[in-house]
């Protein structure tokens, strides 16, 4: 089910479907470029393949349609059909053929048509791809990238708007990231794909359409987490399309003098404690945000090791901003599930004592 | 029965009415479809006109924004009403997300079909109320659900039958192939309706199967019928068929209606960047009311009466449709916390609390005229 | 694959096969009895079938063979193939039949054969049996129970020692429970079966010949812990097999003059916090523990909340002791992997400031 | 070829040697193991007999507490043995958790063929050494791993093949029937090979399938071989016949080996608790082993030396594999945190100083003699 309604808003009145989308020339990206995060992802992977003839890509609508968002876009006319294969509909064979591809020394990327489909994949995931090359004592490798559009706020039905990322940084063996920007995207997608570890890449797909500069460097590790915003008050940790409102909010907590140190993680396993370590020291206050469920999410995790590491600068208990325990509700909803610049202000507030 | 039960590779394809309005007789079909009076054929015929419309309107409700979405059914209307109209109200029906056609002839309310792709709720009816569950929109997964159904009706010795719907794309998944191994394994009474529109989204069924879908199941124990999709005749006569083998023990049947979705996978779809040049026009030829419109012609039944109030009816749903849909009423903003679990859950309740409060703060804060979210 | 060496152990010389072992005659269960914990089950498991009819069993191998565990044992003979159903061989089916059955108004409980053996059905659990109750604004119930062997310690092979109770209770609409004793296993699975929402029930494989007083009472409710052991150090929480650990462990720090607080847990979704606060704020120190691995496991969920919500009680940071972040390993290796006595007290005395 | 490959239900079945030991000619497969010589039959037989004697050797060693767990491929040497003995070095398996013989028959050394059930490893060899993956516990998911590979070698240009071993029980699983709609698709060189012994631990494959294994795959558009899984040189053709198909671009085949598990699922199951009076005697008279005697027999080929020779080697084999389990040594505990990733990884390589230094402390402690852990 495409449901790209936000993404590309339908036109307000009656009228023919919408037209052919010309198909963009192939990105050269040999200085900056603006790209949109879609894009951006697009060159990454293009980039990828020109260097490394094992890359194959595999997914559901890839090849003629470019993908439901267009991410593979032009990939197909370029590479052929070997190397970017429409599969049948079924994710836990993608996954699984993707599996023996990498035996055969390819380095597969699946893309997952929309973050509620992963589910038929996850056995092989779990039980497969995160453990063979633990289960083989290194002899076998898993250079597997999977590549997931997750996250609310586009009004879409059910399935389309979910952030299963705590599954996956509970589960051992796999590395998982979240990129926020066009020029994280680009290089992200690049240094996941060249990981000999397989790689669960969440990208917001909210934010598809976001355009930013985009330089063809890879620029710090996957693994580091970064500071968006530097401040002194409180630490604000987020990934994915939340980093945006996180930013959003230390702009507005600006105006009522409140300085928030707002982290984009990009690397949700391993996490770079280390970066957000340095900022509780300083700050002492901490607040964590995702859309998924609170429980058993990301955030609890967070919250425990920085409580483990940083008891003694702690100056109140941290704080989660999250989706509340609840199946991801239908669209007219969804602005009451997810976090937002109040949430996450009034997160803040709690962190800094104003409130309970 | 048994000679056009598809033991064999390739399945024979079955049709009653030529795409040019013609009856063929079939012995094989004939027997089934007895007791379609002209009266019958006018009021399928009035069916699909309705749920076409019902599919124009709600496509352009999506388009005015009064829809998030919507997945047009333009093309497969014999396959629905044809074989929903078999059923009877005590068969349950397990659906992907596009049998809209189905959720009418079951008795769904116009407005109820495009509640869940306004984005109001997930379910626009109650299951028990029309013997058909919501649409599932994770591929392939009711069939499992149906099967499920389907060896509990054994149990309780009646003869109720649950018929699940889903599309050729769906037959890679393996939820559906465990479901055939289920459904034979315990000779449960589903029927397993396929409809073939030679899609999902813009990969061609030639991605997902080299043979014909309805040959699929016989390798599984279980018969198969391939019937043309876009005679609604055919269609009734197969699903019949499979309802009575279900009903007298003969356990599961698979059939495959062979179809084509005329319009796009969505409203957020555009089939130009995957559709062959012409196979639009070709299976336009053999599109299901066109046919069944040339056949009642024939037969003198397309009388300007009923013309009149095909037309009217049709009028009168679409209103109806557009009506409820624009006047429905957005979701309480609690109930988003609504029905996760039928008992109280101490996190979740406390996560109601908290937010309740944090609403109420801001409707202070407004009321304090101070702005922020009403 | 039955892979039950510890709790069934072979002999330690070359003989013949084990011979088939006499079917039990049914536990009537009337005044307190002495069970084993899977033979408190297969009570539960009876008594539930007797009193509601809508009760049927679905799983590999439960009819004939009784299970791999014989914990649905004589049950085919008593209830006929009609209410205990040796399914084919697929997970996704089982749930996703059982979906199809409470639809119909029954309350199916589903036995997977091994805790690695859930991931298949795991798109069924997540995406349909945790959602159907919301889906439907409450219209259709999901009373389904999924029974799950689970945790190491039994020298097994890949995938029959896993915890994978961490992805179940990071999935709203599921109840969690995990018991840890003859007497918890007859009350919770019979409260699991009545319960209207679906409920994940673990069972702890090395513990189910442990043998037990088991009284037909239904005790208290599913939702509630259990304070094992009272004590004002420290507070130690476990579930399943680590109970047994835990109160061990309690009784060796004894000898050193601390006082632990056992608590088992029971029900790890929801967790009775009530219980677990009330400890906390009397011992100001928590120690949690559990065999699944360390990162995104119940254990921080657990310590970020008790930090929310005790922040001011706590004397020091919350401690986890866990298995690590591996993919279950080999039998030779799990007992450097699990939890043991010793590395709970090494968890205590990191609590009490005694260790770094 | 085409026409023993089954496009028709039910599949044939195929047979060269009766159980009796009698050569039958076959003009379809015949061709196939034209090659055969006697030597080759003796060669073939010593294999069965040596992975015999290892699956004895195995359950011994189970039984004295030397592995934690054995898997016996009691009676389906054949089906083993005449597959395996068909492939190349450069073909790829990947088998589920029963296939020792093959390991035997790829090279891999009788110890390591145990090191997994004795808990030491979960991998007993390096795959890529041996043209095999390690055995896959997960009921049917190798299969997809295998098409996947063969995928990899279409696109390589090579004509390796992958063949991939499940039993009866794993046809039930989504991932199998994935894997026939994945392979057919893309035309994979793989070889989907179903031992069919009867039982899924206690479950008899009727509770899988109502109709043959065999007649799964055609609906698939994957045409299948019903062979004698008893029958090594039947199996052999089999196997050729499918390969031949995979190298020269005919795609995928599936053959079902109809044999018999005549031992338990496992060390961990009694058998007498679900099998039926009689059946194993009945499979008895269909031994692959036995079988093969016979027809050498008859060929006169069964010398005395050939009885000594085929006596010591298997008695050799047995004593490697027990002096090579039982000296075994055991890992060292900081390899439980090992090869989880490929490059440093910030939480796990913290866990792994934490416990080095607990590990430490407990040395610490005990040369101090004051006890605790070692
Ligand atoms: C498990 C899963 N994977 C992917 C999707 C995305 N998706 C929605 S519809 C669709 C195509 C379905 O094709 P088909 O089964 O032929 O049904 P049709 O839409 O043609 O009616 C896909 C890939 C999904 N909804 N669920
Ligand atoms: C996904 C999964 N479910 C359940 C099991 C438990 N199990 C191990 S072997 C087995 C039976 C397999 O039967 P079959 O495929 O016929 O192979 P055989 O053991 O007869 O060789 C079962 C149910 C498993 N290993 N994996
Ligand atoms: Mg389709
Ligand atoms: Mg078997």
């Amino acid at each position: 089910m495409t449901m790209t309604t936000i993404v590309r808003p339908s036109p307000s009145v009656a009228g023919p479907a919408p037209t052919s989308v010309p198909l963009a020339t192939p990105v050269p990206l040999t200085g900056t470029t603006t790209l949109t995060l879609a894009k951006a992802i697009n060159a990454g992977l293009r980039q990828a393949m020109l260097d490394d003839p094992k890359v194959v890509l595999l997914g559901e609508d890839i090849g003629t349609l470019g993908g439901v968002f267009r991410v593979t876009s032009d990939l197909l006319a370029e590479f052929g059909k070997r190397r970017v294969v429409d599969t049948p509909l079924a994710e836990s064979a993608i996954i699984g053929t993707a599996v023996g591809l990498a035996y055969r020394g390819y380095r597969p990327v699946c893309e997952i048509q929309f973050d509620g489909f992963i589910f038929p994949g996850f056995d092989q995931i779990v039980s497969q791809v995160a453990r063979i090359h633990y289960r083989t004592q290194g002899a076998v490798r898993m250079p597997i990238t999977i590549r997931v559009p997750f996250g609310g706020g586009i009004g879409a039905a059910e399935h389309h708007s979910e952030s299963p990322e705590a599954y996956f940084t509970h589960t051992s063996g796999l590395r998982v990231v979240a990129v926020s920007n066009p020029q994280d995207a680009y290089s992200l997608i690049r240094q996941a794909i060249a990981s000999d570890d397989p790689v669960l890449y969440f990208e917001p797909k909210r934010r598809y359409h976001v355009p930013g500069a985009v330089s063809p460097e890879l620029g710090a590790p996957m693994e580091s987490a970064r500071v968006v915003t530097p401040g002194t008050d409180v630490t604000l940790l987020a990934y994915g399309a939340l980093v945006a409102t996180a930013t959003d909010a230390a702009i507005a907590a600006s105006d009522e003098s409140v300085s928030i140190e707002v982290i984009d993680l990009r690397s949700l396993s391993p996490v770079d404690y280390a970066t957000v370590e340095a900022s509780v020291r300083k700050t002492g206050r901490l607040v964590v945000t995702h859309e998924a469920a609170r429980t058993g999410g990301l955030g609890g995790e967070i919250v425990a090791v920085v409580t483990e590491r940083c008891f003694e600068y702690l100056e109140a208990a941290p704080v989660r901003v999250t989706g509340f325990d609840i199946p991801y509700p239908p669209a007219k909803l969804e602005s009451h599930h997810l976090p937002d610049l109040d949430r996450m202000l009034d997160g803040v507030d709690r962190a800094l004592g104003r409130r309970r | 029965m048994l000679d056009i039960l598809a033991g064999d590779i390739p399945a024979t394809f079955l049709q009653l009415v030529t795409p040019d309005g013609v009856r063929q007789p079939d012995d094989r079909l004939d027997p089934w479809v007895e007791d379609v009076t002209g009266a019958h054929l006018v009021a399928l015929y009035q069916d699909m006109v309705v749920v076409r419309r019902i599919d124009a309107e709600a496509t352009a409700l999506q388009r005015q924004g009064e829809l998030g979405l919507w997945p047009p059914l333009l093309g497969q209307e014999a396959a629905q009403v044809g074989s929903a109209r078999a059923l009877r109200p005590d068969d349950f029906v397990f659906p992907s997300y596009r049998e809209n056609a189905v959720a009418y002839c079951r008795g769904v309310a116009p407005a109820d079909i495009v509640r869940v792709w306004r984005g109001n709720a997930q379910s626009g009816w109650d299951p028990y109320a029309f013997g058909m569950a919501t649409p599932n929109i994770i591929i392939g997964a009711q069939t499992l659900h149906a099967t499920g159904w389907a060896m509990g009706a054994l149990a309780d010795g009646v003869d109720s039958v649950a018929v699940t719907y889903f599309g050729d794309g769906a037959t890679s998944q393996g939820d559906v192939n465990e479901a055939l191994v289920f459904a034979a394994s315990f000779q449960a009474p589903v029927v397993f309706f396929c409809q073939n529109n030679q899609w999902a989204i813009s990969e061609p069924v030639g991605v997902q199967a080299r043979v014909s879908i309805a040959d699929r199941a016989p390798g599984f124990g279980i018969p198969s019928l391939r019937v043309d999709g876009n005679d609604v005749l055919a269609v009734m006569a197969a699903t019949r068929i499979a309802l009575d083998r279900a009903r007298t023990g003969g356990g599961p049947t698979f059939i495959e209606a062979v179809t084509y979705r005329m319009g796009p996978h969505t409203t957020a779809d555009d089939p130009t960047r995957y559709r062959p040049a012409g196979q639009l026009e070709e299976w336009a030829a053999k599109d299901p009311i066109l046919r069944l419109r040339l056949l009642l012609d024939g037969l003198g039944l397309l009388t300007p009466e009923v013309e009149e109030q095909t037309r009217a009816r049709a009028d009168a749903t679409a209103a109806v449709l557009r009506a409820g849909c624009i006047d429905m009423p957005d979701p309480e903003p609690l109930s988003v916390l609504a029905h996760v679990y039928t008992t109280p859950h101490a996190a979740l309740d406390g996560q109601r609390a908290n937010y309740a409060a944090y609403l109420a703060g801001f409707e202070q804060t407004s009321s304090d005229s101070t702005g922020g979210k009403a």
